[in-house]
């Protein structure tokens, strides 16, 4: 089932010493065909696992660059079960797992039934809400769970001990920490020390949790957090595949070229 | 059956939740905003209790807001309708011309109390933004206000007072370039810098603490309106009707909340119906919506199928917004207040009609409305009736507007 | 040498013929105005002295012009200008924004106590206009607003304000199409219609009973202040200086009144000084003019050697006037007012500095004028000098004017 | 001296059962010399005696056409001084009285007694003065009396019979009776018997006086008020110089003509 192979990779890359490498876009961006395209060629570019926006417009978690392209998705009409459909056409190719990010008026307006039943007919293996916390979501996630779903807990710098204590035994085999105070797509702004005791504070408190960093991550940066469990890049993809529309180029290519030098950038470091 | 409790505020008949009636409401905010929300929380908790603190917000309400406004009895258009007897609150008095200074005042003072520097605000029509920026000039805050690049173009008088100020107006061209976009950029916005910014939301939306903020701060209209009531009829009417128009709501739970508990009170929203040939509107409460959560909180929302917010269409600036706050979704379901709506038609005309029947009452396009349903209703109540309309905005700002519409040259 | 006596009101020290200091004033106007101007006066000095009357006018002035209004202190500009403290008149509170509506409320009431069913009034920045015909949509009197041309262009909100109210509003073609014009054709008018029709004259300038009702009107502002002042100090203070813009002089009249015979209170009257790199000025009081004969009353006028009323040149409208009050002129002769000016450039200045600091106060173009005075001399003057400044109107009707100097987009 | 040909005029037109015809022009209106051509030609037409305009941009007494009037003469920069040269030059040539009709400002400016002395060397008859009431109006008019001018006091309808009696009192040789309340030419709103009621009403309080009776009257009601003892006709003048300038036609020709007309419509009653 979806959480236990989301389980499982986590567990082969430890073996290899390596952080998972997750990319953000949003399912529907440019399109529904081209957007296929590109989570196709993420996976063959060798991220470990995909994590595909279901945009909305008030998406207050985001940034310029994830707005641009949920602006763009939603233009062209893309709906919640176009989103479904993208996925489940890339899963039945490929084996990448696949985690949903959106806002809870999307599931909510979807009915959390429905939406859960979709997310299993789909082969969805987590789900990431920005805008649903702890506790408010421990009924979506109890539901979440019983489907074999991971529902990802957002921890932030902000964050209390006593709250992080509390969200972590709630949570799933896999939780987000949130690197910084920001929107997604912000220049990180804080050191890789500060991102590193967070995290080795959480592995503490949970060590058989896995730990998804993301915000503020690029090709320059990504190097610096290594020593974590996952890594996400979002904004800069999604940047990527706006200039790419832009200048009417194939953005699946160029997501690809961008999401190999990244998975080289991690790997790279093995050498050492 | 979700049920109004008697004496105990509005603002506090949430649950542990935030949820008023344990469905509207809540705080649906990324994590990062749990840790300032929480502290905004215990702050406001403290303050609302403190003495010095109240001392300090009546000492602004009262000389640099101007409370009391007016309440005064609309002789021409009480005739002219011949049947209740119409009264008005005149909070188009109050400093910058609208309620939203007392909102932006105990703002302020929280900021100032909280140790910020900065603050930061959604505005619409440009009333809130406008009023935060007055505001933050006296306490010596740094104002960022947020506003929708379209609604810049068409509300520049009100820009024009938020940079004089000081403030900074930072356009948000993303989505339909208005209010709805203009909340979020400005919540995003505090993501990043809550830690030296405090961030005022300018209606009774938005996280739980921030509809218990605003409610609190217009409560002030009513609190000063008992006693007004109280004066001119000796005791509180046997038959009274308190009309107030309903954008995000901060205006009516000001003039209605010292009423909750007199059931002879009748409470009667107005929502923004829209154009009369168009199918488009901003009355979430009256016409077509559906439970969503929006800018953080669940409520009634203007919305597609898909869970995505739809455009609203409204002659009024100030109404157009595709939510509504939880403390009127749960005053509806509980069946304290009921909710109506009026077209652009219908508030245009009711400006015309009391502009030019009482003169020292000009509504702006928001208060029209409330006006309209009045109008409606007046002629077929009796005598001892009593209607209190809340004129809470002016309309010198809507002139553009409503010039274009009636065919007067500007 | 000319005296000003003690314990007769001002407005009351002027000669048989209407004559203050036996020259300022009077009435010299056609014939035809001597029947209606006698029976105005007349009929004003039994109301002013008619306990009912009274009742009325402090109804209206309390309930619906909303005195009193604010009397604070301005802590920031107070701090920032390091000597004496200011305080702030907020006279801009007044329902419409200024002044202008004290006398517009009287005027409405003595047309209905007349038994007129016409009122006409002049405007030129278009608040007197807006304001009377505000009041007479109220009273139910048909308002006639004559303006200049020009003037209509650039107070289009104004305009607006009025049409909305239901007045007539009369372009005046003549002249230089402003303010001027627009007195000299609004007394055309009554010259032919003073049998169903009363006018009202916006400033206290015009024959000597429309300085009189007009200063008395205004006076509103000095006796509620007064008391305010009283409750601040505890008594009045020994030093004390009171600015306030003059145009026609009816907000300074009345900002005075109640103080004339206080002689530890410096009267500090500030007139428009014009541009900076011009000539041209609206301060005869301060500049260049010569007693001369406008719109019925003497008094310096700024003109040439020929009579003829001179171009006037100032960034605030409401101060743009060739003329200035017999009142002013006689507390100038007599030496118990100073009179000064200021630039367009200090007044901007002014206008930015108060803006910014205060947020609560942001005087519109013609008290800025007085600001720039209080910013001139507060630096070098004790910590226990009181300086009251009169904020008589509000930045908003100047957002054109204002935005275009400092380069704003509007 | 002036004062008495005034009077010496009024007496001869009695004699002749006729009422004095007088014109009002703004003097130097369009110009110096055309304002001068026009004089002559209205003398040379048939006019008694000719008012003369000294123009005041706030000549708050006066309807559109003499505004038109006064500010084209003001714009192109006549003076007081000029419209005195005009009179003097005038008088040169021809007898008939002058009368200068201003506002009080142009008086206070120039100075009051110098006001007088010019106006006795320009061989001024006569002046009345808008906005000069009486009382106030009494050193002033005793003074013109003193130099052999006649001041003109001014009544009007609404003029209280006790004022008429005070002012009458105080009068020299010629009054001015406004017919009816409104500025300069508007149309006749009252009928010519209220007129000649009041013009009775004042001849029998003061027999020897002259009563000028003026505003509103034009071609076509001239004749319904021939039983006074002068009637002004003015902004049928005004209008006719500005249609005149406007058309570029000759101003003095057709006031000329426009003079002949009024006078045969008065000669012409005569006959009967
Ligand atoms: C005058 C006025 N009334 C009403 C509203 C609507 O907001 P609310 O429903 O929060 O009072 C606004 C909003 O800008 C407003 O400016
Ligand atoms: C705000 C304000 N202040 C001052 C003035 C000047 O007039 P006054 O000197 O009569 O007060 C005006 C005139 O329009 C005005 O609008």
């Amino acid at each position: 089932m979806s959480s236990d192979t989301l389980k499982q990779k986590f567990s082969e890359l430890k073996k290899e010493g390596l952080p998972a490498l997750l990319t953000y876009t949003v399912g529907g961006d440019p399109s529904k065909d081209i957007s296929l395209e590109i989570f196709k060629s993420i996976a063959e570019s060798g991220a470990d696992i995909i994590e595909c926006g279901l945009g909305h417009s008030a998406n207050i978690g985001d940034g310029a660059a994830i707005q641009d392209s949920t602006y763009r998705a939603l233009s062209n009409g893309i709906q919640t079960d176009d989103v479904f459909s993208i996925i489940k056409s890339f899963k039945n190719e490929y084996s990448q797992d696949v985690i949903i990010m959106t806002y809870q008026n999307k599931i909510m307006s979807y009915g959390e039934k429905n939406f859960i039943e979709k997310c299993v007919a789909s082969n969805v293996s987590g789900i990431i809400c920005v805008d649903y916390p702890w506790p408010t979501n421990m009924s979506f996630a109890d539901e979440c769970k019983k489907n074999n779903i991971t529902f990802i807990q957002l921890l932030s710098p902000t964050t209390s001990e006593e709250r992080l204590k509390l969200i972590l035994d709630d949570s799933h085999d896999v939780c987000y920490y949130i690197s910084q105070l920001s929107t997604t797509g912000s220049k990180l702004k804080v050191s890789s020390e500060e991102i590193l005791n967070k995290f080795n504070l959480m592995k503490s408190i949970a060590p058989e949790k896995n730990f998804i960093i993301g915000f503020g991550i690029t090709l320059d940066t990504i190097q610096s957090i290594k020593d974590v469990d996952a890594i996400v890049v979002g904004s800069a993809l999604c940047k990527e595949i706006s200039r790419s529309v832009n200048e009417s180029q194939n953005p699946a290519t160029n997501i690809g070229n961008m999401v190999k030098q990244l998975k080289e950038k991690l790997t790279a470091l093995i050498g050492f | 059956m979700i049920e109004l409790q008697k004496g105990i505020p509005l603002i506090d008949q949430h649950d542990e939740h935030g949820y008023w009636g344990g469905k509207f409401g809540g705080s649906q905010i990324a994590e990062s905003l749990n840790y300032p929300i929480e502290e905004l929380t215990r702050e406001f908790e403290k303050l609302r209790h403190d003495e010095k603190f109240i001392a300090e917000r009546d000492h602004y309400f009262k000389n640099f807001v101007g409370a009391p406004t007016p309440f005064i009895k609309l002789n021409n258009l009480t005739k002219y309708l011949g049947g209740a007897q119409i009264y008005c609150k005149l909070v188009s008095k109050a400093t910058g011309g609208a309620h939203k200074a007392y909102n932006a005042v105990v703002h302020a003072l929280i900021a100032k109390h909280l140790g910020k520097t900065f603050i930061g605000g959604d505005t619409g029509a440009g009333y809130a933004g406008k009023m935060l920026s007055m505001v933050s000039a006296h306490f010596g805050l740094k104002a960022k206000i947020f506003m929708g690049a379209k609604d810049i173009e068409r509300q520049q008088i009100n820009v024009f007072s938020m940079r004089s100020y000081g403030a900074e107006v930072v356009p948000v061209t993303s989505g339909s370039q208005t209010l709805v976009n203009a909340v979020s950029e400005c919540m995003r916005w505090w993501t990043a810098e809550n830690e030296t910014a405090h961030m005022c939301v300018g209606s009774t939306v938005g996280p739980t603490i921030f509809v218990k903020i605003c409610a609190w701060s217009t409560a002030q209209i009513s609190r000063e309106m008992k006693k007004q009531v109280i004066d001119e009829f000796g005791e509180i009417p046997k038959n009274m009707k308190l009309i107030n128009c309903v954008g995000g709501g901060s205006s009516a739970a000001g003039f209605w909340n010292e009423w909750m508990d007199h059931d002879n009170v009748e409470l009667i929203g107005v929502e923004a119906g829209g154009p009369e040939d168009s199918k488009k509107h901003a009355a979430p409460l009256t016409n077509s919506s559906k439970l969503g959560v929006l800018h953080g909180s669940t409520q009634y929302v203007i919305q597609d199928s898909d869970g995505e917010i739809e455009e609203t269409e409204s002659i009024s600036a100030g109404l157009d917004y595709p939510g509504v706050s939880p403390l009127h979704c749960f005053l509806k379901e509980t069946g304290r207040a009921r909710y109506t709506s009026a077209t652009d038609e219908e508030a245009i005309e009711a400006f015309k009609l009391v502009s030019r029947l009482e003169g020292f009452v000009s509504p702006s396009l928001e208060p029209a409305h409330a006006f309209a349903e009045a109008i409606k209703i007046a002629p077929n109540l009796s005598k001892d009736t009593i209607i209190c309309v809340d004129s809470c905005g002016d309309s010198a700002k809507d002139a553009q507007i409503i010039a274009q519409r009636l065919g007067y040259k500007l």
